[in-house]
């Protein structure tokens, strides 16, 4: 009972710390190429405090309310499902594809949130988030069914002990590398980063999603990217990259699946929202399919 | 359930083959009564009653199935044509007829309130309902091949009567339901004609019989009849023209009926005879030649198909009825897919995405049809910014697109997780990626559903709209709360799947309250659900106690660019609302199919004038000449060839 | 020569303003730890009211990298602290500006950029510039100059975070407050139905920034012309067409 | 409230509806706005709303001395100030018949290519920042920072310079200033391949950029385009070169042009000038310590000063544009009446809002900033 009151207080809240520390990474390293110094080390924290600490808070309307506690809800529950070393107390009661479709949850909430604004710069931007999810989900699900056929389970416990049991050898991005090359390119996309950065845009459509968001609501929003990063990195990590044996190495292997995504936006423009399908479809899509018939042809 | 069978029940008193007379009496008692007396006020609550009944009767039955019983004969029988036709109930059938009744039930119940008193002719809607039920009972509990196409026959009537009633449109369109339908039961007729061939019966061991005996081409003729004929009625791509403006065109509550059930008695007819009588294996080793692919695959990937492409069809709907009836046509892939995996996951994931399907879609078209009973329109470009007027009706529609999409924690996760999961175990990545993919085309959809009617801007002449009434909102929250029940504890529907499953043969599977347990991966949803809950309960305490208070603001206090928002402005985002995916798999569009569909009109056109051109013209004699000498060759090779 | 300048004492140490909930030692050490956050994580709205906008991308950009002390930009006001009035204000813009205003979170704070948000600057005798800028919203700092440069922009940005941290950059307590006097000089200039879509009287009484000076015969105009508070759309709009300008 | 410049839609079909672009948008060049009507993201209607930059200079011009509106000019145009003010000087120089010295000349060409670079290098910046490509934007305006800090050197300013007065400049060039600016030159070119491989020919932005916007020939002449966005339709028309002022006979420089129309031919017909630009700059930065002489022409007081009777009209090739002055004088110490001809009203107006035109939202921004209009000068 204790080992589970634990998964519960501390999963989310190492995958606050943690993706604080990505989204420091990720404004450092754009920082960086920008050839500026960029921001100081507490500055995550001090932006989501601020935002909280807001005097005025406006809402419009008890979705907007009950979008924010579904964003943060479905990401904490994506947290404590997650498989991280030492604690994979709930990661067996529900496997990868809960995984997957609890992530949607926040998806939705938050759409369903921004819709209730009643702002069309955030309802064109849900659209844009909804049909880059279609886009980079395909070649995702695609890399995943590959792991999942190739490991035989869809259980994560067993997925990152498969893994550990043979080295770095074992390891999906050694044993499958173009399922995990295509995985990547669609992680970049999840993440949401240019050039598939299609629905916050601020030029063409003003941030999109977060238009109406103030306050906490945005502070929400704020914490909500933190664990974005973290789940995508530790999904990608418990699948290519074994997982974690303990945490250094663990915190490294997310650190790096970010990293590797926030030093190659920089130089990008944004795709128009055809753009960003046709080229999911076509790159990543192909590259993860062939991934899959070589894991078949096994 | 074992528990409760120790102790002797009333009725193994009774006897257990009046059960099943009990109902189809009940039914036909309500469908007569209803024609007559259907003009009264309370109608509708003695058909919700009566339907309460046989819910009741349905329960008790399912009691004794899941005894042990293998099926609840009836007394009824006739002797046609020396054969004689029976009516037995097995668990199969008890499945279905528990979802007909159960959506017979609160469709009626959605009827008889304010809705039905702003109907046209109610009393004739509520009678061809109760038809449509007996119809329905009659097909489910056949108990041979012959009665199963009476049955078939009958139900297909009895949709075609129901779909009429919209008049203008919807008549059209159900004559053209009328044609597929007589089609698909002509193609049943011919495959039912020839198992009478080859076995001299028809009764359902005779069809078994006669697939052991029979060639592999006459196997496959059977095959391909019997799918493509009952493929009509659950729109099977490429049948499934039809489906959507018939369905959509229907009146609310019978609409939301239909959707739910009317178009599965297709998947149990399919069940019926493919799996359960011709059994998966012998589809299996039905193999295509010059390709790797059987029988088996090849319905499997027609079910992919039919679970894709109307799902994407649907998401460039603009009327909120069409998108749905879209939609049901794809889940039915899903269903059709689960239970052609053939494992026990699968069958029983298939068979619970007909029992969740049926929740969550009657409560969407139930959600549906409050909005057009308030906002007059279902049209997705003339709603919007409904929720502060209709919020309970927001939250079934919420709850329902949430069960569509199959997210978590309703009770559409859980079956179409089982179905992934089988997919995945039987070794199918590719459908796996199909059914993923038809998955995020429903999130996609469903999201403009509820934004175009529900979020955005209030429109002006929608300012002063009320709630509907309770008669209305009631029914489909409970058909919601059904939805969540079953998603929290998916054991209670599985327990009910487990009686059809059992019926179908074949390992059963093992489950729990909370869900599976399985080697390669596990699904708990109580876990799942709770932690959800929890989870957001934790995100409800960030909320409220971190910050300050919050203010609602109107909605014309919003940024528009520094501009200012008033009334008359419209600025509501809804049409064409994935103009980018459309501009990719926009010219995927080119309706094909519906060419085809075309194209075979003109062709039939074409035939019968020329046929009857053969007739007008006055080249009488010619023709006679031909046939004469056409009859000599015939007579004339016949007495050659021997 | 001393190597420090005389320190002026002529005006007090203004104190915090004292929130209602701010009793406890508790509230009180979270509110010095909010403000300390407050005064390093700035956000700017993305308006260029004027021309001093120009100087704003140097500001921002790798030269002199505002990042660094927690200052960015924002695109819409709901997201922003501060509004940089960037020069001039045109009657038009100033209609924008207290649109963003009175939409941006409290607590908010404006900088007026450069001599015209002072005194009207170069556009002493225009005909289209409003000459002051803390008639209408309440400034917390202004830059002289024309333009400002981006040294002037970091300092009154590092001034602001200094009068945060103090507790000090309270001006958008004086809106709610003296509510009724700016929008006097709003109506002044825009004319009697003037009003946007924002409430601030029930924001006011929402949080309890109400006082005698929030409310009064000004405010008493705007009730009886505000359509947002009574969902209702005047039958006077004009109708389209007569001055529509139509495209080939 | 019933904003001035609303024009409701009574009864708008269905599936039409109205987003507001600007002018609190960051996709917006300025202080300006765009309204549009849109079917899915597809323009059906787009119009200009412009004015919240109005200050009413021609107006404001005729009640200030001749000399004192030097000091105004500059703000009509702030990414490009110097033509302003040239174009100003030179039209009063034409009325009252003053004569600016060669090396003023050049001294004031000099500083036209600088602040042409400049206002091109600003533009990339948004250019690319439209589409989300910071870094280039950071880059560029730092760039840009280097020259304002030689300006600075000059003129004593950044932005508004007031270097450029009737009959020559203010002062002279400080020590060893082309020096300086010959290294800044060398350092931009150093880094141009930088901005290739980030911006010109990243294939992202050439997707984008390509086939939107697309003005044809007849139509850039017919709607008045001038400038970049002209010699971007394979027109090489040039003031420079075909009204040649100041020393720009002397001077070698190709007209740039470039095929295609659209926003991606505007972007490369600036690259090709910024190119050009430093050629003209290392031509001067050659020949001006050659050339002495005063720097400016006496003037009489110029609190006194009356122009004799006279109109005169000074035009000038500015990065925008076309940008000339239109002034009459009726020999009093203030001008009669002055009217600003700039490009960008053109631009930012017409050409625009028929652009916008079966153009989709993630193109708004884009083809704007290609125009490269400037809104303050827009609305004057």
């Amino acid at each position: 009972m204790m080992s589970y009151v634990a998964d519960f207080i501390f999963m989310p809240l190492i995958a606050f710390v943690t993706g604080l520390g990505l989204v420091l990474m990720a404004r450092r390293v754009r920082a960086k190429i920008e050839r500026r110094v960029g921001p100081p080390v507490l500055q995550p924290i001090y932006d989501i405090v601020k935002l909280y600490a807001k005097k005025t808070q406006i809402s419009h309307g008890i979705m907007h309310d009950l979008s924010i506690m579904m964003l943060l809800g479905g990401f904490i529950t994506a947290e404590i499902f997650l498989p991280v070393p030492g604690f994979d107390g709930l990661a067996g009661e529900g496997d990868l594809i809960t995984l997957i479709y609890i992530m949607m949850v926040p998806m939705l909430g938050l759409a369903l949130g921004v819709g209730s604004c009643a702002n069309p710069n955030g309802s064109i931007g849900i659209s844009r988030a909804l049909t880059a999810m279609l886009a980079y989900d395909i070649p995702f699900i695609i890399a995943v069914t590959g792991a999942c056929m190739a490991y035989g389970t869809t259980n994560l416990i067993e997925i990152v002990q498969i893994q550990q049991a043979g080295g770095p050898a074992s390891w999906g991005a050694a044993t499958m590398p173009l399922l995990a090359f295509g995985g990547l390119l669609a992680v970049h996309g999840m993440m949401g980063k240019e050039p598939f950065e299609i629905y916050i845009a601020p030029a063409e459509i003003a941030t999109g999603p977060m238009v109406e968001m103030s306050g906490k609501y945005m502070g929400a929003l704020f914490i909500m990217q933190c664990f974005q990063l973290y789940t995508i990195g530790v999904i990608y990590t418990t699948l290519f990259l074994g997982g974690g044996e303990n945490w250094p190495f663990f915190l490294a292997k997310v650190f790096a699946v970010v990293f590797i995504s926030v030093a190659v936006t920089n130089v990008y423009g944004r795709f128009k929202t055809d753009t960003m399908i046709r080229w999911m479809w076509k790159w990543p899509t192909g590259i993860a399919l062939a991934g899959l018939a070589l894991v078949m042809a096994n | 359930m074992s528990l409760l069978l120790r102790r002797r029940f009333f009725w193994e008193e009774i006897d257990l083959m009046s059960l099943l007379d009990i109902l189809l009496l009940v039914a036909a008692l309500l469908a007569s009564g209803l024609f007559v007396l259907g003009r009264g006020s309370f109608a509708g609550w003695l058909a919700t009653v009566v339907y309460g009944l046989m819910l009741a009767v349905l329960a008790i039955a399912g009691l004794a199935l899941d005894s042990g019983v293998a099926f609840i004969p009836s007394a009824m029988s006739f002797e046609i044509l020396g054969r004689n036709l029976g009516w037995r109930l097995d668990g199969l059938g008890w499945f279905f007829a528990l979802l007909t009744v159960g959506a017979a039930f609160f469709a009626s119940w959605y009827g008889s309130g304010e809705w039905g008193r702003k109907q046209k002719r109610m009393g004739l809607q509520h009678a061809l309902l109760a038809l449509n039920v007996l119809a329905m009972l009659l097909l489910l509990s056949s108990g041979d091949l012959l009665s199963l196409f009476i049955g078939w026959e009958l139900v297909s009537w009895a949709a075609f009567a129901i779909m009429t009633q919209g008049g203008g449109p919807a008549v059209a369109a159900a004559y053209r339901y009328m044609i597929y339908a007589l089609a698909g039961a002509m193609a049943v007729f011919a495959a039912i004609m020839l198992v009478q061939n080859v076995t001299g019966g028809l009764g359902f061991a005779d069809l078994q019989t006669a697939i052991s005996a029979m060639s592999t081409a006459q196997v496959w003729v059977l095959f391909i009849l019997f799918a493509a004929g009952f493929g009509v009625k659950m729109a099977l791509m490429p049948f499934h023209l039809w489906q959507a403006p018939a369905y959509s065109e229907t009146p609310g509550a019978s609409s939301a009926f239909l959707n739910a059930v009317s178009a599965r008695m297709g998947l149990f007819a399919l069940i019926l005879v493919l799996v359960k009588l011709t059994g998966l294996e012998a589809l299996g080793s039905l193999a295509i030649p010059f390709t790797f692919m059987s029988a088996k695959s090849a319905l499997m990937w027609v079910a992919a198909i039919t679970m894709v492409v109307p799902t994407f069809i649907a998401l460039m709907q603009t009327d909120a009825r069409m998108l749905l009836t879209w939609h049901g046509i794809g889940q039915g892939g899903y269903m059709l897919l689960g239970v052609l995996v053939g494992t026990s996951l699968g069958t029983a994931g298939g068979l619970m995405h007909v029992f969740n399907y049926a929740t969550y879609q009657a409560a969407l078209f139930l959600a549906v049809t409050a909005v057009i009973h308030r906002a007059g329109t279902s049209d997705l470009d003339e709603l919007g910014g409904l929720i502060t007027r209709m919020p309970w009706t927001y939250v079934t529609l919420l709850m329902g697109i949430i069960g569509l999409a199959g997210l978590p924690p309703m009770n559409g996760f859980v079956s179409k997780w089982m179905i992934y999961k089988s997919l995945l175990d039987g070794g199918q990545p590719l459908l796996l990626i199909m059914a993923f993919a038809a998955t995020l085309g429903t999130i996609l959809s469903v999201y403009k559903l509820i934004h175009n009617i529900f979020l955005g801007q209030l429109r002006r002449e929608h300012q002063h709209l009320k709630e509907a009434p309770v008669s209305m909102v009631l029914p489909m929250l409970i058909l919601a709360g059904i939805g969540f029940v079953t998603g929290f504890m998916p054991g209670l529907a599985l327990n009910i799947t487990d009686i059809a499953q059992r019926a179908i043969g074949g390992d059963m599977l093992p489950h729990h309250l909370g869900g599976v347990t399985l080697a390669t991966g596990s699904l708990n949803m109580l876990w799942v659900v709770g932690v959800l809950i929890g989870a957001i309960g934790a995100g409800a305490l960030i909320f409220y106690l971190l910050g300050n208070r919050r203010y609602e603001v109107h909605q014309f206090d919003n940024y528009a660019g520094g501009h200012f928002l008033s009334a008359d402005i419209r600025y509501h985002f809804s049409h064409e609302f994935y103009p980018g995916l459309a501009r990719v798999i926009g010219p995927w569009y080119r309706g094909s199919i519906v060419r085809a569909e075309q194209g075979i009109g003109i062709l039939v056109n074409v035939a019968g004038d020329l046929w009857q051109a053969v007739f007008r013209v006055a080249y009488t004699p010619l023709y006679m000449l031909l046939v004469v000498v056409l009859g000599l060759v015939f007579t004339g090779s016949w007495g050659i060839v021997p | 020569m001393s190597d420090k300048l005389p320190v002026i004492e002529d005006q007090p140490e203004i104190c915090r303003s004292v929130d209602a909930g701010e009793r406890s030692v508790w509230t009180r050490v979270m509110n010095r730890f909010a403000d300390h956050c407050r005064a390093r994580s700035l956000f700017v709205l993305h308006y260029c009211t004027g021309c001093g906008a120009i100087e704003l991308p140097p500001t921002i950009t790798s030269r002199f990298d505002m990042e660094r002390v927690g200052v960015s930009p924002m695109v819409t006001p709901r997201q922003a602290d501060i509004l940089l009035i960037t020069g001039y204000l045109s009657i038009k813009t100033l209609k924008r500006v207290i649109l963003s205003y009175e939409q941006m979170q409290s607590p908010k704070y404006v900088i007026g950029f450069g001599s015209c948000t002072i005194n009207g600057g170069m556009y002493w005798n225009s005909y289209a510039t409003v000459k002051r800028l803390d008639q209408y919203i309440p400034a917390d700092l202004f830059i002289a100059g024309c333009m400002p440069r981006p040294e002037a922009v970091q300092q009154v940005l590092l001034k602001l975070m200094e009068d945060i941290d103090a507790g000090k950059a309270n001006g958008w307590q004086d809106y709610y407050n003296n509510y009724d006097r700016y929008l006097g000089n709003q109506q002044a200039l825009f004319g009697e139905s003037w009003h946007t879509p924002t409430d601030v009287i029930a924001e006011a009484k929402h949080y309890g920034y109400l006082a005698d000076g929030t409310m009064g015969r000004h405010t008493d105009l705007l009730l009886k012309r505000a359509d947002y508070a009574l969902d209702r759309v005047p039958e006077d709009y004009p109708e389209r067409g007569k001055n529509e300008r139509r495209l080939p | 409230m019933r904003p001035e410049n609303y024009r409701p839609v009574k009864h708008p079909p269905s599936h039409e509806y109205e987003l507001y672009f600007g002018p609190n948008h960051p996709g917006i060049e300025g202080n300006y706005a765009i309204r549009v009507r849109l079917k899915g993201d597809v323009i059906i209607e787009a119009i200009a709303d412009g004015g919240y930059l109005h200050r009413g200079f021609e107006k404001i011009m005729e009640e200030r001395l001749w000399i004192q509106n030097v000091a105004l000019v500059p703000r009509i145009c702030v990414p490009d100030p110097v033509p302003m003010e040239e174009t100003y000087s030179r039209a009063v120089e034409m009325i009252g018949g003053l004569e600016v010295p060669v090396r003023a000349q050049w001294i004031r060409v000099m500083l036209l290519e600088m602040s042409r670079i400049c206002a091109h290098l600003f533009t990339f910046g948004g250019n690319a920042a439209t589409i989300g490509l910071y870094t280039n934007m950071f880059w560029g305006v730092t760039m840009r920072d280097y020259f304002l800090d030689l300006f600075e050197e000059v003129t004593g300013a950044r932005i508004y310079h007031m270097f450029i007065t009737p009959g020559g400049v203010r002062r002279d060039l400080p020590e060893g200033f082309l020096g300086r600016l010959g290294n800044l030159l060398d350092e931009l070119e150093r880094r141009m391949p930088e901005f290739e491989d980030l911006f010109f020919e990243s294939a992202v932005v050439i997707n984008r950029a390509s086939g939107i916007g697309i003005i044809s020939q007849e139509q850039a002449l017919s709607w008045g385009v001038t400038g970049p966005n002209l010699r971007a339709c394979d027109l090489p028309i040039d003031l420079r070169r075909d009204d040649p002022y100041l020393v720009y006979p002397e001077l070698e420089f190709d007209v740039v042009t470039v095929e295609g129309g659209d926003a991606l031919a505007r972007m490369m017909a600036r690259r090709g000038e910024v190119i050009q630009s430093i050629r003209i700059l290392r031509q001067i930065i050659a020949r001006l310590p050659s050339i002495g002489g005063a720097i400016r022409s006496p003037l009489p007081n110029p609190l006194a000063w009356n122009l004799p009777v006279g109109e005169a009209y000074a035009r000038t090739e500015s990065s925008k544009g076309e940008t000339a002055f239109y002034i009459v004088s009726d020999g009093g110490p203030r001008p009669y009446r002055v009217h600003v001809r700039g490009p960008s009203s053109m631009h930012a107006v017409q050409v625009l809002e028929k652009l916008l035109i079966g153009a989709r939202i993630e193109d708004i921004a884009q083809i704007m900033f290609s125009l490269d209009a400037c809104p303050p000068e827009v609305d004057r």
